[in-house]
Parts: structure tokens; C-alpha cells; sequence
């Protein structure tokens, strides 16, 4: 069963548009990466899900109704974000209780032991907190609710790098024992790759890829050596990145799918094949360009 | 996956427990208020008289908690407005509910400040009656109202309750228009007061319904209306907002 | 009082100020309180005003001022009696007995000469108050000298017996009266609160605000059969009992 | 298939190879019950649709069956299984491409042989 259901999915801000005719449907317990440069609409697609905007056309379905403004999702959803408020008169310890009793798969005895592992002041007041303990906060939040579905947006803005890998491991752990639906965005894969089975690339608000991070992995591949036999090997094929470097020498980025059956004549003829790392690739899937920000330099 | 089933009530009252401890720190804003007020009551009378003819002046200074009340119909304004903005909004967003859910528990709210300041401020003619009585000689205090019989104590505090319903739920409106589009905050004034014959005549008619009614049942019943139909309007107008942008 | 207005609107644009920019002052001052210590205040701050309660009610008995209706029997007497007063004479009236009428003071001297001359003081010169004279059967060498004051309100609040008497005095044949100076009287009176008075009608109003009375004092002598009078230039407020013109 | 050509493997490739390890040095011998994805999801940190991949990889060479209900199982010659497969692929594509760079060095046939014995020996004197 389908958790999230997308189809011709289009929003509007007044004449902007952020989400352009998106289709893509969500398994039931994956852990989906949604990934998107800046301003690519991640945001904006994660709040209709959660219900919080609503489509502009197009059918969005979550738990097989509508999102926006649902008693239902918001019962079996929580989105968490840096920019969740919670009231100055509440300290940490307050509102871990007082935001539980919403939440019916709720896990205290996990979100006290977070809570005590970071080692928060009980007392604190949310608004005090920097950057990066407020998401450190936030997310004991996301993990300890259980909810069927988790919307994690940036969850890791701000957190020092023991900290992500704590969360990480924290979700991983939790999601292990009690599977749900988990949708991260992310602007950076390489960090969360190992944790996602789906990643959801979009780019200007419509639909990159949708695939597992397994075929992600093995979807193109990087030739290196003398341009003129790099190119005649990729002579009529789809470039998806491509580089000069001094003396003849080019680097391209190709799907892997065209060129499989040559990787022995390739190797043979004295060329370097290279694995394209995810976040590679979804920065060359999701450039606006082709070439890099060295033809900036290089034009003039 | 466990699919939670929730019904609007248990959201709404579950959002209500949390805004009322989100929100207690308020109380602190509306005693600051009363206080002040009653420092004005006491020290500049609300109503003087004054006769006398060349050898006698005689002052009737007349005292009443009439400004408290006053002042904490203007503190039930700034919070039924500020309920209504969006930096406030963003605290309904980690819990579970729907906009509905989270206006009937800024109602719920709403409704328990008006019982909280109606009570307090009521009860300030009290302590404005207890000030007097050890500050003052009590050959010039007149007994009359200075006994203040309490079914008229309990009188004024339902009625005091009773505006502020009725002002929490019209400024909560007008809070909930200004968040759909900030024109109606410019143009419902200039629809209602932009000609001074219509201003005055709008002005004589809510007058005369509401603080015209000397029958209290009746009164009773034009306020629950009114604030019914008034909550009913943001409940609608805010029910089709998007929140969080 | 009008200063007092302008004042005390001054002062609530100002707490409005207050109001609207706490908090943001709160926001910088960051003073947090949990929301136990809040319900603290507010459950605090109630019950202690719900505590007055009981306590206004058992505070001791003062001798506070009753309001009083100008329709009032007794007032409505007094009031007759002073008109008639001017209109018919004799007296009419005995007014140690009149309800509504009170003695401000008594007072007796012997007299040293044979005529009676008076000297009235400029500041109660002004046709307030009468000076009524009766002549006794006998000559005992004694003038005696009251003065009277009937019922005054302001507001439905009687400050009759609060005012002080005219300052008499006797020497070498003239009898003085001084004004005991100007008096002010401050009083305190509660209104009920807006939000009762709407439903207690018009009437209480009414009753308060329309009565206002006042009168000047009214001093009677008494005086030996053979004393000669001599009214000078005050023949306005002296008025003969026994019919006789001066 | 493996693209084998830099060390940044696929993960699933990576616990596939971490379990004929382990297999290899008997932690788990034959016969004997493997980790779950989930324990390899938890170990290592990763998604249990990438450790179920990477036990597929061994299923599907018959170093594990499934037994219903109960999970994965070593099979009883899983490890001279392991062995003979690395040796043959494994070890093949090393050797190609290790002669290929010592061809693009200069090194020739006596010096590379030289080096692997150097190599040899220096790991039976540390063990």
C-alpha cells in the first residue's frame, strides 16, 4: 500500500510555482530521502503531505485521504523542522510531556533516555536553544512519536557531526524496532545514504528520480582519459556531466546503463572507469547547466 | 503501522490543556493591567461632584472598579488578537489537530481568560472598597454601595464575563480577517465609520442592544449569539488557511 | 477635575502602550517562568482576591454616611418649615422639635448694656443666614443664642451636622458673628460598576444625583423684655418675632 | 556484477564480502543460523533493504538458504565455496589488474614476482 500517493501535484505561491506536476508514490515503512537542491521545493512538497498547505491542482493522497487540514494525517504524522515553536512558559522536560499525550505510539521512556543522553537542562526554554540543539531537540521529538508517518525536514541543520551520527543511528534503531514511514530532505545524500532504501530527487519543484539508493549507486559512471577516445565511446549518448582537464584529457558522467557492455574495450583502451558518488550525481541531475562553475571562468 | 484514530473534541481538548499552560504566563500582563487601573481608580475618582454655595464646597468623589474592568477588556483584546497571529499559530503545529481544532481550543481559552479577568476584575470593587475603608475617614464614606451587596458582586461578574466573551470573540474576528487578508483591517473600518451618520448610527444600534439591555436573561442570550456567530466566522474563514508558509 | 480626566486618559494610552510593547520587553528581559509557576500567580492572585470578600463583609461597623432622598419626610418638613418661616410671623414652628432641623450651638450672655447692636462679619454677609429675634416676657439680663441648621444634601449625602456653627460673640453691647471660615467636605461614594448599574435602571441615579440642598443657619435670639435693638444696617437678616419694626 | 575498478564499493557489495569473511574465519560456521538484515541494519548502520541485498548476493550463490520461518543458514560448504570463488574471480581481476599497472610502471615479471614474495613473507613473520 501506497503511504503517499502524488499525482500531477502542482503548487502555486501568487505566480510563483514551487511544486510542478510531481507524481511519485511512497511505500509503506521505507525510509525515503527526499533531496533537492536549495529552492527546489522540498519544504513546500513536505507541508502539503503534512497537510499544512494545500495543492494547488493535482491529487495528493496520504493514508488514502487528503492531507490539508486532516484530523487523520495530523494524528498519524508529525513534521519536524528548525522551525518548530513551542511556548517560553514550557521547559524541554514540559514539553515532552505535554506534546506526548497527542502522539498514541508515543515512547517516554525513549524520549526521556534521548533527552538524558544529549544531556539537555530540563529547564531550558526551547527559544534558548542554538541552532543545532534545537534540531537535536526537535528530533527526539520525530523518533519518540512513532508516528506511521515521519516527516524529518533538514532534521540535521546546525548538529555537530557526532550528534548526526547519533541521530542516525538513534532513527535507524528505532525504525528497526518499531517500522514506519520516514521521509528525510536533505540537501546532502552522502550522509544519509546508507540509512534511505528510496531517494526522491527533485529539482524546481518536479521530479528528478525515484529510485532505490542501490540503483542510485550504480546509475551512471565517470570515464576518464584522452577526450577525443573518451568521446567517441560516448559519441551520441546523453552527457550528464562533463570536464576538461590540460592535455586532452576529459571526464565525463554517463548513465552506466549505455555504455555496460563496452566497460572491457574501455578499460582496455587505457581509460579510467570511476563510481559516481550519489551526491555527484544529483548535483549533475539537478544542474541547470551543463559543465560546472569552471565554465563560469573558463568562458572569459 | 497502527493507523490512531482521533476525534475533533479529544484534539481540541488536548489542545486546550496545552494552550492554557502555554499561555498562564498572560496573567501576569493583565495583573500589571488591574493594578494600574486601580491606582487610577483610587487616585483620580472616576466622577466628581462638586457644589456649594460662598462658605460650603462639597466634593462627591464617586469610586467604582469600572476602569479595571475597562482595562482588562483592552488586555482580552491583545490576546485575542495576538492568538490569532501566525507567530502564535506555529505553537498549534507539533500537536495533533486540524484548524478547527485549534480555534475551538483558542475559543476554550478565550472563554477561561474572560471567567479568569471577569472574576478578578469584579472583584477589584472589593479591594478598592477594603483600600478605602482602612485610607479613608468613614464619616466621609457613604454606606450605601460602600456595602456592597453580593448578589450585586456576582451580578457584575457574570456580566463583566459576558463582555469580555463577547469582545474576546469580536477581536479574535477581526484577528482571524487581518490574517486572511490584511485589507479587511483597513477597509471593515472604513465600510462602518466611513460616513459619520453611518458610524454614529452603527455606533447608537450596539449600544442599545447590548448595553441597552437591562434584562439580563436577554442579555445573556444577544452575547452567547453574537459570540457564537462571531467564533463561528473565524472558525470558517480560518478553516480554509493554509498555515505555516 | 477636569485635569484629573486628561490625566488619567493620559495614563491609560500609556499602560495600552505598555500592554502592546511587553512582549517584546518580555522577549529581551527573558525573564521565563514555567507554566507551574504561572497557574502559581494566577491561582494566587484569584484566591486572594476571592479572600476580600468575606473580610469587606466582616469588616467592623464605621459610622459611615447614609445616603438620604430628598423626598425624605423629614427633609421635606424642614424645608417647609424654612419657607414659612419667611412668610408668616410669628414662628410657626418650634424648631428644637422640627424633624429635619438641628441645633448647631447654644450659647448665653449676660447683658452689659441696654441697647443690642450687631456686627456682622463681611465673608457671611450675604443673605444666607437669618437672624431671627424674640423678646421673652421677663427681664433676666440674659441673651441667649442659637444657631439652627436645616437639613443640607449634596447627592443624597446629609452633611448638615458636620457644618460648623457661625462664631458669636458679646461684648460692650454687640453681638459678633464671625463666619467660622470656608468649609470643604470631601466625601467617598462607590458606584456600582458599569457592568451592574446597566441593570439596575435609571432610578438609582435619579436618587443620587438631582438632590442637592442647601440653606444658610438660622440664629435665634432670645432676648430681656427691655432690650433696646438696634438693627444698623442689617435690618435684612434681622427679623423681629413680636411683630414690632425697629 | 561488481565494477571493481576503486574501493568505494556499493554498501550491500560490502556486507556481502563481510560475511564470507566472517565465514571464512568461522565466527559463523556451517550450518549455522547468519544475521538478519535487521542485525546487519543495526550493526552497520544502514538501511535493512541494503543488508537484504547484500544477503541476497549470498543467497543467490548458495553460500546461505533460507529456511522458512527461522531465517538464513550457512550452507555446509559455504566456505570452500568462498575460497574457490575468490581465488578464481576475485583474485583473477586482482592479478589483471595488477600486472596491468605494473605494465604501465615498467616492472617487469621477476621484480613483481620479487615484491609479492617480500609481501609473503612479511605477513608469516607477523602471524
Amino acid at each position: 500500500m501506497g503511504v503517499i500517493q502524488c499525482e500531477d501535484l502542482t503548487k502555486f505561491y501568487g505566480k510563483i510555482k514551487a511544486i510542478d506536476h510531481l507524481s511519485f508514490k511512497i511505500e509503506e515503512n521505507k525510509i525515503t530521502g527526499l533531496i533537492g537542491r536549495n529552492g527546489s521545493g522540498k519544504t513546500t512538497l513536505l507541508k502539503m503531505i503534512a497537510g499544512y498547505l494545500k495543492p494547488t491542482s493535482g491529487e495528493l493522497n496520504v493514508f488514502s485521504g487528503k492531507p490539508f487540514n486532516s484530523l487523520a494525517v495530523s494524528a498519524n504524522s508529525i513534521f519536524i523542522d528548525d522551525t518548530m515553536t513551542f511556548p517560553d512558559s514550557l521547559t524541554l522536560s514540559d514539553i515532552l510531556t505535554e506534546v506526548a499525550p497527542f502522539y498514541a505510539n508515543w515512547n517516554s521512556s525513549l524520549a526521556n533516555g534521548l533527552f538524558d543522553y544529549y544531556s539537555f537542562n530540563p529547564q531550558q526554554p526551547h527559544s534558548n536553544l542554538s541552532k543545532g540543539t534545537k534540531s537535536t531537540f526537535n528530533s527526539i521529538l520525530g523518533i519518540a512519536s512513532r508516528c506511521p508517518l515521519t516527516i524529518l525536514d533538514e532534521p540535521t541543520t546546525g548538529m555537530d557531526s557526532a550528534v548526526r551520527k547519533d541521530f542516525y543511528r538513534a532513527l535507524l534503531k528505532d525504525y528497526l524496532e518499531y517500522p514506519r514511514t520516514i521521509i528525510i530532505s536533505s540537501h546532502l545524500l552522502s550522509e544519509i545514504e546508507e540509512l534511505l532504501e528510496d531517494i526522491l530527487l527533485i529539482n524546481q519543484g518536479a521530479k528528478c528520480l525515484h529510485l532505490s539508493v542501490m540503483e542510485l549507486k550504480e546509475l551512471a559512471v565517470g570515464i576518464r582519459g584522452n577526450a577525443q577516445v573518451v568521446l567517441s565511446f560516448v559519441e551520441g549518448k546523453e552527457i550528464l556531466y562533463q570536464e576538461d582537464f590540460t592535455k586532452g584529457s576529459l571526464y565525463v558522467v554517463i548513465r552506466r546503463n549505455l555504455i555496460e557492455q563496452q566497460f572491457e574495450l574501455i578499460k582496455q583502451s587505457g581509460l579510467e572507469l570511476f563510481p559516481v558518488s550519489t551526491d555527484d550525481l544529483c548535483i549533475y541531475l539537478t544542474a541547470n547547466t551543463k559543465g560546472g562553475i569552471g565554465d563560469v571562468f573558463s568562458r572569459g | 503501522m497502527s493507523s490512531a484514530e482521533v476525534n475533533l473534541l479529544t484534539a481540541s481538548v488536548k489542545q486546550y490543556h496545552y494552550k492554557l499552560k502555554a499561555y498562564t504566563g498572560l496573567v501576569n500582563r493583565l495583573i500589571i493591567a488591574q493594578m494600574l487601573a486601580l491606582v487610577f481608580s483610587y487616585v483620580g475618582a472616576t466622577g466628581m461632584m462638586s457644589s456649594g454655595n460662598d462658605e460650603l464646597t462639597v466634593t462627591v468623589s464617586t469610586y467604582s472598579a469600572s476602569m479595571v474592568i475597562v482595562f482588562s477588556i483592552f488586555w482580552i483584546i491583545t490576546i485575542a488578537i495576538t492568538l490569532t497571529t501566525k507567530q502564535y499559530k506555529k505553537i498549534e503545529l507539533p500537536l495533533v489537530g486540524t484548524r478547527i481544532s485549534g480555534n475551538l481550543s483558542d475559543v476554550g481559552f478565550l472563554l477561561t481568560a474572560s471567567v479568569y479577568a471577569g472574576m478578578t476584575s469584579s472583584l477589584f470593587g472589593v479591594l478598592l472598597r477594603i483600600i478605602m475603608y482602612f485610607t479613608s475617614d468613614s464619616s466621609k464614606i457613604v454606606f450605601d454601595e460602600f456595602s456592597l451587596a453580593f448578589p450585586d458582586l456576582l451580578l457584575g461578574m457574570v456580566v463583566a464575563i459576558l463582555y469580555m466573551a463577547l469582545i474576546s470573540a469580536m477581536a479574535y474576528c477581526t484577528g482571524v480577517l487581518a490574517q486572511v487578508n490584511m485589507a479587511f483591517v483597513i477597509i471593515i473600518p472604513v465600510l462602518i465609520f466611513g460616513s459619520l451618520k453611518v458610524y454614529t448610527n452603527f455606533m447608537q444600534s450596539v449600544f442599545k442592544f447590548y448595553v441597552g439591555e437591562t434584562f439580563l436573561p436577554l442579555f445573556a442570550l444577544k452575547i452567547l449569539f453574537t459570540s457564537l456567530i462571531l467564533f463561528g466566522i473565524s472558525l470558517l474563514l480560518s478553516n480554509r488557511m493554509e498555515v505555516n508558509r | 477635575m477636569r485635569t484629573s480626566l486628561v490625566f488619567s486618559q493620559l495614563l491609560l494610552l500609556i499602560v495600552l502602550a505598555i500592554i502592546f510593547i511587553f512582549p517584546k520587553i518580555r522577549q529581551k528581559v527573558s525573564v521565563y517562568i514555567s507554566w507551574k509557576g504561572n497557574f502559581i500567580v494566577a491561582g494566587l492572585y484569584l484566591g486572594l482576591l476571592i479572600i476580600l470578600v468575606p473580610t469587606l463583609y466582616m469588616l467592623p461597623d464605621k459610622s459611615f454616611v447614609k445616603l438620604m432622598d430628598d423626598k425624605d419626610q423629614a427633609i421635606v418638613l424642614s424645608q417647609d418649615a424654612i419657607s414659612s418661616m419667611y412668610q408668616h410671623l410669628p414662628l410657626a414652628v418650634n424648631l428644637d422639635t422640627q424633624q429635619g432641623i438641628y441645633r448647631l450651638s447654644s450659647q448665653t450672655f449676660k447683658v452689659d448694656t441696654k441697647q443690642l447692636s450687631f456686627n456682622i462679619d463681611g465673608a457671611i454677609n450675604s443673605g444666607n443666614h437669618q437672624i431671627f429675634v424674640e423678646r421673652k416676657d421677663v427681664d433676666d439680663g440674659e441673651i441667649e443664642v442659637s444657631t439652627y441648621e436645616a437639613t443640607q444634601l449634596v447627592g443624597g449625602i446629609d452633611f448638615t451636622k458636620l457644618i460648623l456653627p457661625l462664631t458669636v460673640s458679646y461684648q460692650n453691647g454687640t453681638l459678633s458673628f464671625r463666619s467660622a471660615g470656608r468649609q470643604t467636605f470631601d466625601f467617598r461614594q462607590f458606584n456600582p460598576d458599569f457592568t451592574v448599574n446597566q441593570f439596575k435602571g435609571q432610578t438609582f441615579w435619579d436618587l443620587n444625583r438631582g438632590s442637592s440642598i442647601f440653606s444658610g443657619q438660622i440664629i435665634y435670639l432670645r432676648v430681656p423684655k427691655s432690650l433696646e435693638i438696634d438693627q444698623g444696617k442689617y435690618n435684612d437678616y434681622i427679623r423681629m418675632l413680636n411683630g414690632e419694626t425697629p | 556484477m561488481i565494477l571493481n575498478t576503486d574501493s568505494m564499493k556499493p554498501i550491500y557489495v560490502q556486507i556481502a564480502e563481510w560475511l564470507e569473511g566472517e565465514i571464512l574465519s568461522e565466527n559463523i560456521k556451517a550450518e549455522e543460523r547468519i544475521y538478519s538484515q535487521y542485525q546487519l541494519a543495526e550493526m552497520f548502520t544502514i538501511n535493512p533493504a541494503t543488508a537484504s541485498k547484500g544477503l541476497n548476493i549470498l543467497a543467490d550463490q548458495a553460500i546461505v538458504y533460507k529456511k522458512r520461518g527461522l531465517g538464513m543458514f550457512v550452507s555446509p560448504n559455504a566456505k570452500q565455496f568462498i575460497l574457490s570463488k575468490r581465488r578464481g574471480q576475485i583474485l583473477g581481476q586482482m592479478i589483471k589488474e595488477l600486472v596491468m599497472e605494473a605494465n604501465r610502471l615498467d616492472v617487469s615479471e621477476s621484480e613483481l614476482n620479487k615484491m609479492i614474495e617480500n609481501v609473503r613473507k612479511e605477513n608469516e613473520e607477523e602471524t
